[in-house]
């Protein structure tokens, strides 16, 4: 049969429609392209040193960080929903879960291959496992993030094994199964993981006494911004699944998801994020008038620098926090989904604000009375690892929805006892 | 029995279970990490003892002590010499890091004919038939050396000439020489007995001078008290460094230096705070004012702060003459505390601005680069450093930072005569030689500077003036022989004559000057010959924002 | 890189972190291990097939694991809980009393009644020497008709009941036959032969046992006319006319007569692939 | 060796910010001289930072202040965030010692220095060829893609232990031990010595009322001191009083 050559229909589970393999491959032929330019980037940093970079000695911390804290807090989507499907036995959030699991892994692996690149001694990564700095945030992170890729490597196999033509090997059928029927232990260590580390994440500016923008004061070794980060990502990642599902049935044309899991994660989103800001906004008067000052720093210092001035302090609170609370706590907005993807959106774009002005704002302004505010801008090879770690986002993502059960399929609902 | 799929994952899985067990990847781990620890391609230094060595610093006309830091054979490090009775332990910043100067890629390493590659021979050769054909003039950028009196005698042998150029330290004690009758040359600022100083915009805490001799001194007399011991008066158009250190800071417009010391003299002798005596400038005092941008009441009020505390020295960066005349008029020249005469008498040299025919020119080293003499003989220039484009027939590689053996002078704007030797420490990079061992080849009968430095000390020693001066003072007269005096000078004593005896100098002053030659703005490495600058140096300038940038070699 | 090298010290902190981080590794590296023995132990003691047909089974659409009894129409609706083995369904004997409602139209297909029939279109056919034959149904012969290939098992292997018993290719698509009984393998045939594999079943034919999870009687015909409607819809494309039409009769080698078909779909769900 | 603390207290009053101290610190440190470093990614364990009092005219003032490492005492920022201990306090000396051969380059000390006295080797170190002949043999070239910092020249330090340890002696003399940036001020205005001898000259300096520090609100006790008789030298110590910071934010 001529068709049989360009067609994988017998990798696509029996009864989806899938697009045609020539189309799939135009689709993912850009975001190849994409990914190809990012790993050429990333050669020459890893090749050249981070000279290649447009980060220095003032600005150690560029557009990578950011990254990384942006989609890690993103990706809190995938821990977060396993802990209410497994923990809390919400099972009607199941038809999301395999996606958030799959976004998760992207978010993750993504980061770490980011955080790889920034370093500059890569080789030398694992010492941190070998000498730990127990007062380090940074120990924190880096031991959970490493965990917690391993945990989400193993839940993503399940889905794997669960292809077409894989599912046929027996051995790979049966360890798929008995793997599954463990996956709510990882789930629980992963939970356990995420919140450490997303708390951590934030500490890792907390913490930073010699950075009075960031230095905040909190409970025990942990500054606000480490409780903050958790509320934080565990309200933004529901959002950031209804983004991708939503993204996903507008592209494929087709319903995935029963729409009272939207309502479901809007709600839970919403709330979360009520708290966030109330926390939030209680958290930034605290140092406004009491840390900061202690440290020696007036609150006008932080906010007469161009572009960084309050208007950045009441978007991130009031536009892209209080505003998009409230839309997803109101019930109407469910049912209308344009204005619920928008107030998604908004809720992540408030995530992204805050991680950037943490990471990136706090190195841009002066301690010492005779700094100037600095600024800086990524060179392309930053710009490019940053779009390749999106393009293989989208890679393994396409791939995962083209050939594995990602919603709801057959054996994800309903799975049989083995004997 | 088949091999089946399931067997072969089985398998691998065990395969990979076992190697994690297995020493193999630990190992692995650890000598990756060990290997990005020691890169091969990053030089590292070899271990070896390291011993200290004394010299001093021949790079320009200052001679101030070094410690160096030896290992291998090779300079590891330049500090200043503490026990160095003119530099006092204090160097400027390029001094630190010139023990790298030698290996900076602009190095000479080759006789270069007309920019083509030559030899010493053909070199020698070319120099042989110049001088069978013709006078030859010498231009020397550094008198007094034992090597400039090889040159100078044999210019002279040659009928030719021997000219030098001057840096402008020596240059702003020409006005003095012209009234006087005096040598620049062996005059000098009485620096440690001055109270009030006048400085018209010299880099007096930026590189003047011996950088040890002034810097030392302010910073015990003067350095953060709101009334110090030496009152440091800086007059400048732009904030400088020694602006920003002076007792006062005196703002005027740009090139009004003259102008205002005009005013200066006229409020001091219309108000009789000086004796009265010699011309009166014919500059108002309004128009004084109007040019610098002071008011009268200032100028007046500076004049009075000069007389406040005296003795009071007026100090020029270049040849100014009204400034000149502002010392005499302030009874300044051949007193305490003002412009003296060293006991020793040195020479007046000839300026090398003009040049007399000559069928070649022969240039030293010590010459700055950028000197290019105006004449169409064939020009033999040695050079330690290639510092770009240069119409010279000849380019001839001299010995670097401490290739060579050399001695001494005393530096233009000591008070007291000093005589040191700077040790050669290091090997030459390549096959140099300075032009008085080029001269030496050509002329069998002229002598080395290694003679004449030996000549020079046994006359100390046989003079029994002065002292020996290191870590203590030993007079010369109870030195055990010349012998002893030339070792002791080659560990980095210095020889210090007696201090000057301030008799009056007769200063003739027909009528006040008019405007001098106007002194160009001198960069604060203007006395520094080589035209590169160590690449620490010029490297720290870059990546701190503390200096304007610097157009020199590599800078 | 060791303890007592580059000044390192062992701190409260440490032992807390190192013992935390352990903690966890641990526990996933247990979750993977015990995954893997779990799965070893079910290829152990050979539920792993067992299973694997129990999970497809399970997967397969609703309308293909209907009971016996409904089909022969004893019950009104009945899904099958037991992977088509009534041997240890408890039910069985309750229904098997009912009377029978299911009409004998054949459909213009040849089942004769001196078979067995399983519900992955084979049937097992008693025989003299007490070995049964194999072979494949009629419907399933009018779907590949001549097979590309044939892969059988070879004499002496064991098959098992629902587990493929021999694979076919069709038009480059791998077809995997469900075995209808236990037993070992005596004889190989082929289609010239009229059957596929000659077998000694496990349990004598005598036992009621052996054939009890397999369709007879009224059973069979319910079950068929439920398939042809599966097929009369499955085949229905938008241009062609029902394939099934001139009083839906099927034509021989239907693969090829209705190439644009989703034979994916329709091969799986004859054949009870998963 | 009973437990030094290393500390020094710079006269700005004497800074006359020539530079001696940069150029003598890397040469005694083997920093290596790159054409493509700039401003923002040089290596200059020491830094004199030019600073004016704002005003413009007659009234204009600028002081000197050379920045390193201010060996931080409590909980010293870079020590407590390094992931793997390449940052430790040296309890024997206080001095805050950064090991090259642990660092992974992750910069977080960076970002947490308020002092912006840590560099990050961009590039490979590299010389004109021959110039490695030039290289102090106490000091070890870092490799690029590590953290560095002013350890007060600790293989000075060194070397004077293994002095007195040859001489049988357990203290070292304090003659022995001078950075060079302090051995290089040519008008002497670095003083270094041991904050924890109450005798020690800089112990009683850094007690007096014209003695400061930078930033030192934010409670990490640096050991290092400036000095100043000008106020508004004094100001800079406090970021929202200094003169420039209002300078900057008109």
């Amino acid at each position: 049969m001529a068709s049989s050559v360009l067609t994988d229909s017998r990798w696509i589970a029996r009864g989806e429609e899938r697009t045609s393999l020539p189309r799939f491959l135009l689709w993912l032929s850009p975001w190849a392209l994409l990914l190809a330019l990012g790993v050429y980037a990333a050669g020459l940093c890893l090749y050249y040193g981070l000279n290649q970079t447009n980060m220095d000695n003032r600005f150690a911390f560029g557009l990578w960080i950011f990254l990384d804290l942006g989609v890690i807090a993103l990706g809190a989507g995938a821990f977060f929903t396993g802990f209410l499907v497994y923990i809390l036995k919400r099972a009607e959030l199941k038809p999301i879960l395999n996606t958030a699991v799959v976004v998760g892994f992207i978010c993750y692996s993504g980061a770490v291959a980011i955080l790889m690149i920034d370093v500059g001694q890569p080789l030398r990564a694992w010492f941190t496992f070998w000498h730990p700095n127990t007062h380090s945030m940074l120990t924190e992170v880096t031991f959970c993030i490493s965990c917690y890729l391993l945990v989400l490597s193993l839940e993503y196999i399940p889905i794997l094994f669960r292809n077409r033509q894989l599912r046929k090997i027996p051995s790979f059928f049966i360890f798929e199964h008995q793997l599954h029927k463990l996956v709510p232990v990882l789930a629980a260590v992963g939970t356990l993981l995420s919140f450490f580390h997303q708390g951590s994440l934030g500490g890792l500016y907390g913490v930073l006494r010699g950075r009075p923008f960031a230095f905040r004061t909190g409970f025990l070794i942990w500054p606000s911004t480490f409780f903050l980060f958790i509320l934080s990502a565990i309200a933004s990642g529901p959002s950031f699944l209804m983004l991708v599902t939503a993204t996903v049935e507008k592209v494929t044309g087709r319903r995935l998801v029963p729409q009272e899991v939207f309502g479901r994660l809007a709600f839970i989103s919403g709330l979360l994020l009520a708290i966030y800001v109330a926390a939030k906004s209680v958290d930034t008067l605290v140092w406004l008038n009491v840390t900061s000052p202690s440290a020696g720093f007036a609150p006008w210092q932080y906010y007469s620098h161009k572009p960084f001035g309050t208007p950045i302090l009441f978007a991130e609170i009031v536009v892209f926090g209080l505003l998009p609370a409230s839309l997803l706590l109101f019930r109407k907005t469910a049912e209308h989904r344009g204005l619920l993807l928008t107030a998604a959106a908004m809720a992540c774009c408030g995530i992204l604000l805050n991680r950037f002005v943490l990471t990136v704002q706090t190195l841009a302004l002066p301690t010492l009375p005779f700094d100037e505010f600095l600024s800086y801008v990524p060179s392309w090879q930053e710009v490019a690892s940053f779009g390749g770690v999106i393009a293989y986002g989208v890679i393994v993502y396409s791939l995962s929805y083209r050939y594995l059960p990602l919603f709801g399929s057959k054996g994800e609902t309903t799975h049989v006892s083995g004997n | 029995m088949r091999f089946s799929r399931r067997d072969l994952l089985v398998w691998g899985a065990g395969a990979a279970a076992g190697l994690v067990v297995t020493p193999v990847p630990w190992k692995i781990l650890d000598d990756t990490s060990k290997w990005s620890q020691n890169w091969p391609w990053i030089p590292q230094p070899a271990r070896v003892p390291v011993e200290f060595k004394q010299s001093a610093c021949t790079l320009c006309p200052n001679g101030c002590g070094l410690r160096v830091r030896m290992a291998a054979g090779w300079a590891v490090g330049v500090a200043g010499l503490s026990t160095h009775s003119v530099s006092r332990g204090a160097l400027c910043p390029l001094g630190f890091g010139a023990h790298q100067l030698n290996w900076q890629p602009q190095r000479l390493r080759a006789v270069r004919h007309r920019g083509s590659a030559s030899s010493w021979s053909e070199a020698q050769a070319a120099f042989a038939k110049a001088r069978s054909e013709g006078p030859i003039v010498v231009i020397d950028g550094y008198p007094g050396r034992a090597a400039s009196f090889v040159l100078q005698s044999f210019a002279e042998k040659q009928s030719g000439n021997y000219r030098v150029v001057q840096g402008a330290e020596t240059r702003a004690l020409k006005p003095y020489e012209e009234w006087t009758g005096i040598p620049a040359a062996s005059l000098g600022y009485d620096l440690e007995n001055t109270t009030t100083i006048l400085s018209f915009g010299t880099p007096l805490l930026d590189g003047w001078g011996v950088p040890g001799r002034f810097t030392r001194l302010w910073s015990e007399r003067a350095a953060g008290t709101s009334d110090p011991q030496l009152r440091l008066i800086q007059v400048e158009s732009s904030f400088s460094r020694t602006a920003s250190k002076a007792w006062q800071w005196i703002h005027i417009r740009e090139g009004s230096d003259s102008a205002l010391a005009s005013g200066l003299a006229r409020v001091l002798v219309e108000q009789n705070l000086v004796p009265a005596h010699g011309p009166i400038p014919a500059m108002s005092l309004a128009e004084a004012a109007s040019q610098t941008g002071l008011t009268v009441q200032a100028i007046a009020d500076m004049a009075r702060m000069l007389i406040a505390k005296t003795p009071t020295l007026a100090i020029a960066p270049d040849n100014n003459p009204s400034i000149a005349a502002l010392n005499v008029l302030l009874g300044s020249v051949g007193t305490r505390g003002g412009i003296v005469r060293r006991t020793q008498s040195q020479q007046a040299y000839a300026s090398a601005d003009e040049i007399p025919n000559a069928r070649a020119i022969l240039i030293d080293s010590s010459v700055p680069w950028d000197f290019a003499p105006q004449s169409d003989a064939e020009v033999f220039r040695f050079a330690a450093w290639d510092g770009g484009p240069t119409k010279v027939d000849w380019l001839l590689p001299a010995p670097g930072f401490l290739e060579e053996l050399t001695d001494v002078p005393t530096a233009p704007t000591a008070s007291v005569e000093t005589y040191g030797i700077a040790p050669s420490l290091v090997k030459p990079v390549s096959e140099v030689q300075s032009a008085a061992q080029f001269v030496a080849g050509v002329d069998s009968s002229s002598s080395s500077p290694e003679k004449v430095i030996h000549t020079r000390c046994e006359e100390l020693y046989r003079k029994r003036s002065g002292a020996i001066v290191s870590k203590d003072r030993t007079p010369v007269s109870q030195l055990a022989s010349a012998q002893k005096l030339e070792e002791a000078l080659q560990n980095g004593a210095v020889w210090m004559d007696e201090p000057a005896s301030s008799v009056k100098l007769r200063c003739e002053l027909k009528e006040w000057p008019t405007n001098g030659p106007q002194p160009g703005p001198g960069n604060w490495t203007s006395e520094w010959a080589a035209p590169v600058l160590p690449p620490l140096a010029s490297k720290l300038y870059i990546e701190s924002d503390l200096r304007e940038s610097l157009h020199r070699g590599n800078a | 890189m060791f303890p007592g090298i580059d000044g390192f010290h062992w701190t409260f902190g440490h032992i807390l972190f190192l013992s935390l981080f352990l903690v966890v590794a641990a526990t996933i590296f247990a979750t993977v291990i015990s995954a893997v023995w779990r799965t070893a132990r079910d290829f152990r003691t050979r539920q792993a097939i067992d299973f694997c047909w129990k999970a497809n089974f399970s997967e397969l659409p609703i309308s293909e694991r209907r009971c016996r009894h409904e089909l022969a129409g004893r019950v009104i609706s009945r899904t099958c809980d037991n992977a088509f083995d009534c041997r240890h369904c408890a039910k069985y004997s309750q229904f098997a009393v009912l009377p029978a409602t299911g009409h004998a139209s054949s459909l213009g297909l040849d089942y004769p009644n001196d078979r067995f029939y399983h519900r992955g279109h084979t049937w097992v056919r008693p025989e003299e020497d007490g070995n049964v034959t194999v072979g494949l149904d009629d419907l399933a012969e009018h779907l590949v008709g001549n097979p590309d290939s044939i892969q059988l098992p070879g004499v002496g292997d064991q098959i098992d009941i629902s587990q493929t018993a021999w694979r076919m290719k069709k038009n480059g698509r791998e077809i995997a036959v469900r075995a209808p009984i236990e037993g070992e393998i005596v004889e190989l045939g082929g289609p010239t032969k009229g059957w596929f594999l000659k077998v000694r079943p496990r349990l004598d034919t005598t036992n009621p046992l052996t054939f009890r999870h397999l369709l007879t009687g009224p059973e069979v015909h319910g079950w068929i006319s439920r398939e042809m409607e599966r097929l009369q819809l499955q085949l229905r494309t938008p241009n062609t006319p029902p394939a099934l039409a001139d009083g839906g009769t099927l034509v021989p080698e239907l693969m090829n007569a209705v190439p644009e078909a989703d034979w994916d779909t329709v091969l799986a769900e004859t054949f009870l692939e998963a | 060796m009973s437990a030094a603390r290393y500390g020094m207290v710079i006269d700005l009053d004497r800074c006359t910010g020539c530079g001696s101290c940069m150029v003598a610190c890397a040469s005694e440190n083997n920093v290596p001289a790159l054409p493509q470093a700039t401003a923002r990614t040089g290596l200059t364990p020491i830094l004199v930072r030019e600073v004016s009092n704002g005003k413009q005219g007659a009234d204009h003032r600028e002081a000197f202040f050379p920045i390193m490492c201010m060996h931080c005492e409590h909980d010293t920022p870079c020590v407590k965030v390094c992931p793997q201990q390449a940052v430790e306090v040296d309890k024997a000396t206080g001095i805050v010692m950064q090991m090259p051969q642990r660092c992974l380059g992750c910069r977080y000390c960076m970002t947490a220095c308020p002092y912006h006295a840590r560099y990050y080797n961009w590039w490979d170190p590299s010389w004109p060829k021959g110039m490695e002949k030039s290289l102090n043999p106490g000091v070890a070239v870092r490799m690029r893609g590590v953290v560095e910092k002013c350890n007060l020249c600790h293989a000075r330090l060194h070397s004077a232990m293994e002095k007195a340890a040859a001489a049988g002696k357990r203290e070292i003399d304090q003659a022995d031990y001078v950075p060079a940036c302090v051995e290089a001020c040519p008008t002497g205005a670095i003083h270094f010595g041991n904050l924890a001898d109450a005798n020690d000259p800089v112990t009683k300096e850094s007690r007096s009322p014209e003695s400061f520090r930078l930033l030192a609100k934010l409670g990490t006790e640096p050991k290092l001191y400036y000095k100043s008789k000008e106020a508004w030298v004094r100001a800079m110590a406090e970021p929202n009083t200094a003169p420039t910071s209002e300078a900057q934010h008109g």
